[in-house]
């Protein structure tokens, strides 16, 4: 097997769907020549050529609308919004369109499509760079929300999206890119299902429930405060809508004490959502207040050095909350 | 002498009558609607009146159930055009089972009518614009022998989606028709405090694209600008912004009251332009309508409409058990 | 005292507003001569003229955009957007600019404008003109989100959120405009400070939270639930950004249940987040799992009469959800 | 001759010789931020290299202080033309402690001087032209005696809301001068994929406001189109939008590498048309400059950015307990 990037994983699975369904092409800004800003598409301009690997236009509401119409037409679009903080110019196609088109239509008319979106901070972006935009998405019904944190993952989900038969937000954590590496099987079919979490790391004291870059750091104080006796059980979300309800509230039936972990302001942020099912359904079970560490409840990521890592979460904030909550 | 062409080039006889036909049809309907609403039958109505001839026009100019629409709210001429039956039509007008677009989901009038390629459109206006040009792109990368025309009304070309739209289209030489129906309101709002150009054609200028401005009020005219923009459309030679200048002879909806902005003069002066009494006097002049033909068809329209109201007022309303689902593609209600 | 209703509340605000302050101007579609779709503007264009009562093109990004940049200038637009549904194609510029423009000039330029949304449902209008947008808006910070359920509030808090320093999102529960009616003051000046919520009905054995149209029907669902012995305390939030923490928490440290109704769809919507406050911060007080009652997880309130009814939460759903609360 | 126009009609000797100094300023600082760059010392740059002409020829065709100007990122020789001392933009470059556009919040070169009217703008591109049209709103409706300059590159003007907001300004006559820096790339993005039409001039026709075409490589011919813009927007005749053709002489920004995309010969050939070369070549032409005042004018601006450099970098980062405010008005550290 071998070890690849996050990115590597996510370019692998596009170039394999768009190898094996002639339907499927990529839109977005950059993505031709350039490669993506992220180099997410590069060589696949190259291999595919002008007519499936398509530069758009500077306009965000247009690349989803354009999607949506081939969609319509029986496409498989795979459009990429540049950085996630450049999205909202499209939210109206989004959520009014490609999220009602199916029930709005009583199923006729159904809008199989990819929106990747490289989101969140940590890269030096500052205030519109570095945004997470989970929760808009996770509020609407019929969008899913996917989010990989492993190349893995990242290859696995990407092409379970673009099969998928509606829309599917596909958000990237961008500093992951080319920081995570990981095996991928390079002889089999990787093929993720959109829908189950992942319990990365099992453990008896509590559970630590995250996403994303997100996810890394928690196994990663995870670890740090095994040292101090305390066996925290994380586990990645991976699918955010439709959420993974069961596995979550098995491991607080198990665990009693929960911490959500996200960069995205604290206020109506995703973890409000898994705050509240467990509030609701795992009453019984809970032994302490469940937890949300997230980013402060300021506009965006400033940019300057200090800001951002006061900004983010980390390791160590993370191994404090964990330490706070198991001795609660 | 342009009809002559017009019969000899697109149109037979048969043509210009079944045209003639819808366009009456559509006007009994949707008065009847207003009537139903009136009476209080039923909660909503949006009226294509004063828009019919334009609608009917340019529907006869695709080949219908092979080439592709985005239409809006007001197109009631065109959907019957396009084969929605007068029942499918008063089953959305009362939210009833089984409504074809939406399954009594959306509010009347917003049109799906998936046997015939007529793609379901939302109420932001606008939203339907990218989708048209992405039927556009993906007939295009198909290779299919298909256009697809879209509609929307004047006001709304205000939106920045609408140009994002259409530049894609001129950038990519895409098989699309950009009907705009120019009834000088967005609601209260006249044009003027809505674009700083004479016509809506204009707006083809800064984005690359041939524009022309046609007589919504006369069928042919308008059946000849779509029809040569279809033909542009089809040779690859790109899209093309038709804007038909038709009147809205109603208020807005059933909801407006347009005595608080609309002159009543100015309404009543539409009247000497009622697209349907042109284009009855145009076939009369031509010899092609008689004045017992004329009286056929009215009586044939008068019965479909009234059977169409016994049809769906009779017609149960949807289980609420059906309201679940399908939020996502392939959701059943046991699911 | 004269009984106005709830749009009169508004309309009422709005001409103090623009009398007291010339720099006070509305814009937005139809606002002038046709004094609005829902005729909230009404007689405001023949008294301040074309000038101060602006109809806008049809273009929602443009009409904030341009709200925008008078407020930059010094003025206090109040900016119309007709139907909630609409709002999205102005998502870009209330999230990317109104909300931080204070925040990414360090303070420097501020952006005071009200941004009015009709919303909600009951009136018969479809999945594009009964929608609920609070959750995307309570998640921004900059923003402040305000939702009166009275013509007092309404007017009070109309004026108040005018005479902010920054963006304010005021919510109109439209299905209220004409049937809720209520007393005003007419001698003297009514404001409503923007943040305290009201306590509308004291009780001692739950907590019931919601806002707009929901808040009048869980006061009559509390009613109702009196004459079975349950005595319910109603909390009108009435504003959801910055919300009311010691308000909430006070009423559930007395109580020990919560109940929370909007009708917005159930996952990831403002119910959320009170559900999380509570399940971090009154762990100790709470008697039972926190409950939600919201409109279900499809796209939006489906047209045909039998789907309205059953989206939308009403008093006797209310009533239930607080029998078997209190019961648990 | 138009030279010669220019300097009795708007511009004196000294006003030339300004423009040109802040040319040259702004270059230098432009190519040392490069520097820093790869050196290492700093995490990111975008340039304004080969747009600086158009900038100052536009900036003082303003009344400086009293216009108001919505910039974009890549105005760097404009934001010196209005007063940004090369300090303050060193500490956005470097993120320190009481940088003025932000606080070290927003990424270099995201400009805001409040105290010459240049408002705060943000990364998502098109975001300020609604803005600049509501200053000119406000302005209009004051009564003031002002007007407003914003300006974006041709890229964004694809996003709608740039369509939407020229729109706004051509129906209200507000005074706004919309100025498009086209340097015919929007990071790899060819203008012939952003737009079918030949300039973004001629997408004025379609909005119904003049529209013109000017070399950009030439401040005074910018430095006219502007002031005729200004003029008209000062009289009440409403908005002009200004194309000024400019090249992008390195890659968008330090994030990017361009060779996969940009032929290496295109950029070779860019030089012969530098900008600032042309600038001093013409003054010298017309006898402005000498070779020792030239000598002059460089060494002013190295020993300025040499001085701006050292005092940035001694300077201390923003403390963390600035970050969590404001964010609503009137917040403060101890609230
Ligand atoms: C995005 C959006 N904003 C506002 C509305 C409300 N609205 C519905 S129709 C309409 C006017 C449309 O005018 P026009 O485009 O000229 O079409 P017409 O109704 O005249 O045919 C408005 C403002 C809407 N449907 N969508
Ligand atoms: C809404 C939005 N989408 C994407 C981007 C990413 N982006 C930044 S600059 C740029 C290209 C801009 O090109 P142009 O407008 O021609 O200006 P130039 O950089 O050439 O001066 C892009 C795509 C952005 N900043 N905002
Ligand atoms: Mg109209
Ligand atoms: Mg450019």
């Amino acid at each position: 097997m071998a070890e690849i990037t996050l990115i590597e994983g996510l370019r692998q699975g596009m170039d394999e769907e768009l190898e094996r369904d002639e339907r499927v092409f990529i839109v977005g800004e950059d993505v031709g020549q350039r490669g993506g800003v992220f180099r997410a598409t590069e060589g696949l301009y190259e291999k595919y050529g002008e007519d499936r690997i398509i530069d758009s236009p500077l306009a965000e509401d247009s690349i989803v609308g354009i999607g949506i119409g081939t969609a319509l037409y029986g496409m498989r679009p795979i459009c990429e919004i540049q950085f996630a903080d450049f999205i909202y110019p499209a939210f109206n196609q989004i959520v009014s369109e490609a999220a009602r088109m199916c029930y709005r239509s009583a199923g006729e008319w159904t809008v199989p499509m990819v929106i990747r979106v490289p989101y969140g901070g940590g890269i030096g972006g500052g205030l519109y760079h570095s945004q997470s935009v989970e929760a808009f998405f996770a509020h609407v019904p019929g969008l899913k929300v996917v989010v990989p944190s492993t190349p893995y993952d990242a290859k696995g989900l990407i092409k379970s999206s673009v099969r998928d038969p509606g829309p599917v937000i596909f958000l990237e954590p961008k500093r992951g890119y080319r920081l995570i590496r990981g095996e991928v099987p390079e002889d089999e079919e990787v093929l993720v299902p959109i829908g189950p979490a992942r319990i990365s790391r099992t453990g008896t004291d509590l559970s630590v429930f995250a996403y994303g870059m997100m996810h890394h750091y928690c196994l990663e104080a995870a670890e740090r405060v095994a040292q101090e006796g305390i066996n925290a059980e994380v586990i990645d979300l991976r699918t955010l809508k439709p959420v993974d309800r069961q596995t979550i509230l098995a491991s607080v039936a198990k665990t009693g004490r929960a911490l959500i972990v996200h960069e995205d302001n604290l206020t109506g942020g995703y973890g409000a959502e898994i705050a509240a099912i467990l509030a609701e359904e795992a009453f019984g079970d809970l032994d302490a207040p469940v937890r949300r560490l997230a980013g402060p409840d300021v506009p965006a990521m400033p940019y300057s050095h200090p800001f951002e890592s006061w900004f983010m979460p980390d390791a160590d904030r993370i191994a404090k909350a964990i330490l706070e909550l198991a001795a609660f | 002498m342009e009809a002559q062409e017009d019969l000899q080039l697109n149109l037979n006889e048969e043509s210009l009558l079944e045209m003639y036909g819808l366009i009456v049809l559509s006007r009994r309907l949707d008065e009847r609607t207003w009537v139903l609403h009136r009476q209080g039958k039923i909660a909503f109505h949006i009226s294509g009146i004063g828009h019919e001839a334009a609608q009917v026009g340019a529907a006869m100019a695709l080949r219908r159930g092979q080439d592709w629409v985005v239409p809006y709210y007001r197109d009631l001429a065109m959907m019957l055009a396009l084969g929605l039956t007068p029942k499918e039509f008063m089953l959305g007008v009362m939210g009833k089972k089984g409504e074809p677009s939406s399954g009594a989901r959306q509010m009347p009038s917003h049109w799906s009518i998936r046997r015939m390629n007529v793609v379901s459109h939302s109420s932001p206006v606008a939203t339907q614009t990218p989708h048209a040009s992405g039927i556009g792109l993906a007939i295009k990368m198909r290779g299919d022998d298909a256009i697809v025309l879209t509609s929307i009304g004047e006001g709304a070309t205000s939106q920045g989606a609408w140009y994002e739209a259409v530049n894609w289209a001129a950038i990519h030489k895409l098989p699309v028709v950009f009907m705009v129906e120019n009834n000088l309101y967005a609601i209260s709002v006249r044009q003027d405090r809505q674009m700083a150009v004479e016509h809506v054609a204009d707006k083809a200028a800064g984005l690359g694209l041939p524009g022309v401005t046609v007589d919504g009020l006369d069928a042919l005219a308008v059946h000849r600008a779509i029809s040569e923009a279809a033909a542009r459309a089809r040779a690859g030679d790109g899209p093309t912004l038709v804007e038909a200048m038709v009147q809205r002879m109603t208020p807005h909806s059933s909801d407006d009251d347009d005595r608080s902005y609309r002159p009543r003069a100015e309404l009543e002066a539409l009247k000497a332009q009622d697209p349907v009494r042109l284009q009855r006097d145009k076939l009369m002049d031509m010899g092609l309508l008689s004045e017992q033909a004329e009286t056929e068809v009215q009586e044939r329209a008068a019965a479909q409409v009234e059977e169409a109201i016994k049809f769906a007022a009779s017609a149960p309303y949807p289980e609420v058990s059906e309201a679940s689902y399908p939020v996502y593609a392939g959701d059943r209600a046991d699911g």
